[in-house]
């Protein structure tokens, strides 16, 4: 019984967690983004302009939600739910380190919702649903640019997902292993898998930033050929159910990172695991925000071509190579 | 007991997208319906203990076959295709056929012996990834490799069928 | 025949391979990430105080002993091509203005101002100067119907200051519309 | 405990909606989601058979029927795309070319 409790309890931080984290990610990409440019980045809402998320939180509640006349009504509203769902749901098997010990309760918790024996390909196989809400978003607002949007981030999705999981079954080779707990317990003692592993690393990183949408992948929204692309014609709370599915993604797609590649909660002694994870996923995080204010966004076919004649073949390679060494 | 509750709500969930599948007039809607009957047919298979299966379920119908449908249907103009009237008069005698293979079934299998065939206690199958592994690259590696080769003609078949122009 | 076609470009090919060229913009950006930004924090701290030559809100000078140098000759109005000009000029021997006619009333709609500058041109006796306030948004209608008491009295910038820079400003907000007060004293440069 | 009687029944019930939508409808792309379907219940048969008998048989087979189920769209799009490039048909009984 205490079990089943424990795992609500989990359940319901996580979530809250999850929920909360786009709104300081939102400041800080704003933050960062004004700093590259030479500029300060929201200021005014607040010291530092550090309420400026609350703000816009507020403004996208009370905005109008508008739903277009010609659009497929149903689907246009159960669009941003269907995006926003996969991106919560692969956090039950992410862990964030291993066991603690409560503080007061003395009782041991461990520091993930699930243990799946099947963790990484679960995780990859909700992550390839995503692309539902963003397609459907695309089609169901019945106009052209959205259409567009979602036809782009379906081919790239199926594109990169291949590159992705390939890059995985490198780390998962060495480890033996799907379960994400068992891969970062293979990784302690500063065995990272990105010192065995780097171009599963570099492939799984480029083909990860293509997965979430991120610039320089960001064809799916490209603001200059496509103004703003799926989720053109949204706006209010739905638009912000897109707008929080892409932060999550980019947080979890952090994660996975630092769990395949980066050793997890692995670090030196003094401080705990959970510190040394939360600092990983964080410095991910800036590195993906750095890189979308640094590069100017690929071509379609540039996009496709990368996908397909370089991440494929080089993921194929890997596999090939880290077979050989195994045996 | 609660297994049998989960049961019953994912069944229901499964045969009501079923029945939405090939009645709904929008292939879209048939898409997504589609979609929603596949993920209880992989929870389905969670409860039979295959999680396995249910991850490549996931993975291959609704995050492959399914996107590719979508992407299909996007690409060819379905107005006017999707506005058929599909049960027609003379198509009574499909409905009644069907009917009763249903109910041929259900009776064959309500007077079989499968009720005797109870749930093991404590099964040697837990359904992990290495059980079928190992199954899938020793005793079965033959049929593995037929299928790898099928995957490689259907892949290039469809990059043949999918150009331009055939030569 | 040029064999530079055929060369193999070891260093190149290496470049591409360890992402040098894409290093090396990420280190450009990052330097500028922790570099001096150059935003004005406008209406909160920070205002920028226009060069000379600026055209602002029109503003009536005093001479020396403080007497009106508006001798109301009208021309200013007759040059206005918006016509937002009214003066009307009267007899007055008490010694306010230098000469003895002086405006009765000198009235400019700003809403109707374009702010060309010909009425600066056309004055004869220096009297009317386009001034350094630009923030003349406002929420009624009588903020922009402005008389000659209220051009008489001095603005916040003094003519005869340089401009060119940024200075201290606070933002003082009343029910007509947002103002910005500047603070002369801490002065710093563009950039 | 759910009894291995109600997984075949569901799964008779699926396919039965699939061989209706095979017959029933005239949208090809609809005839190519109802095949999937039947597919998949055949799945539930096995995986219900391979856990109540305790033989991973059934499930490799799923993962093979999945796998030429996959193999199977992928071929059944191309032609439906080629199909509609040169006849714009996505009726089945317009498509009577093989018909002579």
């Amino acid at each position: 019984m205490i079990e089943l409790l424990l795992i609500g309890i989990k359940v319901v931080v996580v979530t809250l967690i999850v929920f909360a984290l786009p709104l300081p990610l939102t400041y800080i990409e704003r933050k960062v983004a004004g700093h590259i440019q030479v500029r300060l980045g929201p200021y005014r809402v607040g010291p530092h302009g550090i309420l400026q998320p609350f703000a816009d939180m507020v403004k996208l509640m009370f905005k109008e939600d508008i739903i277009p006349a010609k659009a497929d009504p149903w689907l246009f509203r159960i669009a941003p739910v269907i995006a926003m769902v996969p991106a919560f749901v692969v956090f039950a098997t992410i862990p964030f380190g291993e066991k603690v010990t409560l503080p007061i309760l003395n009782y041991e918790v461990n520091l993930y919702i699930s243990n799946m024996d099947t963790g990484i390909l679960y995780i990859l196989a909700i992550a390839g649903l995503s692309v539902y809400g963003i397609i459907l978003g695309g089609w169901a607002s019945n106009s052209k640019y959205p259409l567009l949007g979602g036809l782009r981030s379906s081919a790239q999705m199926i594109s990169y997902e291949l590159a992705l999981s390939f890059a995985c079954i490198g780390v998962v080779m060495i480890v033996n292993s799907l379960s994400l707990v068992d891969i970062v317990k293979a990784q302690s003692g500063w065995h990272w898998n990105i010192l065995y592993q780097p171009v599963g690393f570099v492939i799984f990183f480029i083909a990860g930033l293509a997965e979430i949408n991120r610039i320089p992948f960001d064809l799916p929204e490209d603001e200059g050929t496509l103004g703003a692309g799926y989720h053109a014609e949204y706006s209010s709370m739905r638009f912000a159910f897109f707008m929080l599915t892409e932060y999550v993604a980019m947080v979890s797609m952090s994660i996975l990172i630092v769990l395949l590649f980066l050793g997890g909660w692995d670090g030196p002694a003094f401080l705990p695991g959970i510190v040394w994870f939360l600092l990983k996923v964080a410095m991910l995080i800036y590195i993906i925000i750095w890189t979308r204010f640094t590069y100017p966004r690929y071509r379609y076919d540039q996009l496709m071509s990368i996908g397909w004649k370089i991440l494929l073949p080089l993921s194929l390679a890997n596999i090939l190579i880290t077979g050989l060494v195994i045996i | 007991m609660a297994e049998q509750i989960f049961f019953f709500v994912f069944a229901i969930l499964a045969v009501g997208s079923a029945i939405a599948v090939v009645s709904l007039r929008n292939p879209v809607h048939s898409v997504i319906s589609l979609m929603v009957c596949f993920l209880q047919m992989a929870a389905l298979f969670v409860m039979l203990r295959s999680p396995f299966i249910a991850v490549v379920q996931v993975f291959v119908y609704v995050g492959a076959v399914l996107v590719l449908f979508l992407f299909v249907i996007m690409m060819l103009d379905i107005a006017k295709a999707g506005m058929e009237r599909f049960v027609s008069g003379g198509k009574l005698w499909v409905i009644a056929l069907l009917g009763a293979l249903l109910l041929e079934m259900v009776l064959m299998i309500s007077r079989s012996r499968l009720s005797a065939i109870t749930a093991p206690a404590a099964g040697r199958l837990t359904g992990t990834v290495r059980e079928v592994g190992e199954a899938l690259f020793t005793k079965y590696i033959l049929p593995f490799e037929v299928v790898s080769l099928i995957l490689l003609v259907a892949l290039l078949g469809a990059i043949v069928l999918g150009r331009k122009e055939l030569r | 025949m040029n064999r530079n076609h055929y060369n193999f470009d070891l260093n190149g090919l290496l470049k591409k391979v360890f992402f040098v060229d894409l290093i090396q913009g990420l280190f450009i950006t990052f330097h500028y990430t922790f570099s001096k930004t150059i935003t004005m924090k406008y209406p909160d701290e920070e205002t920028w105080i226009p060069y000379k030559r600026f055209r602002g809100l029109h503003t009536l000078n005093k001479n020396k002993e403080g007497k009106e140098l508006c001798v109301g000759c009208e021309l200013c109005q007759k040059s206005c091509p918006t016509q937002c000009i009214t003066v009307v000029p009267m007899q007055d021997t008490t010694g306010k203005g230098i000469a003895d006619r002086v405006a009765y009333r000198w009235e400019i709609n700003l809403l109707r101002c374009m702010f060309c500058g010909l009425c600066e041109d056309a004055c004869p006796t220096e009297a009317l100067k386009l001034g350094r306030e630009y923030e003349l948004a406002g929420t009624s209608m009588q903020r922009h119907l402005l008389t000659k008491e209220e051009l008489l009295a001095p603005q916040a910038v003094p003519a005869e200051f340089e401009g060119g820079v940024i200075v201290k400003a606070r933002l003082g907000t009343d029910e007509t519309g947002i103002k910005v007060v500047p603070d002369m004293s801490v002065q710093k440069r563009w950039w | 405990m759910v009894p291995l009687s109600w997984y075949i029944i569901l799964s008779a019930l699926l396919f039965i909606i699939g061989t209706a939508g095979v017959l029933l409808r005239r949208n090809i792309l609809i005839i190519l989601m109802s095949l999937e379907l039947i597919l998949n219940s055949v799945n539930i048969n096995l995986v219900a058979f391979s856990y109540f008998l305790q033989d991973l048989r059934g499930q490799i087979f799923s993962i093979f029927v999945i796998t030429i189920a996959a193999a199977e769209v992928a071929i059944a799009l191309g032609i439906l795309i080629a199909l509609v490039r040169n006849k714009a048909a996505l009726n089945v009984d317009e498509i009577q070319t093989m018909k002579g």
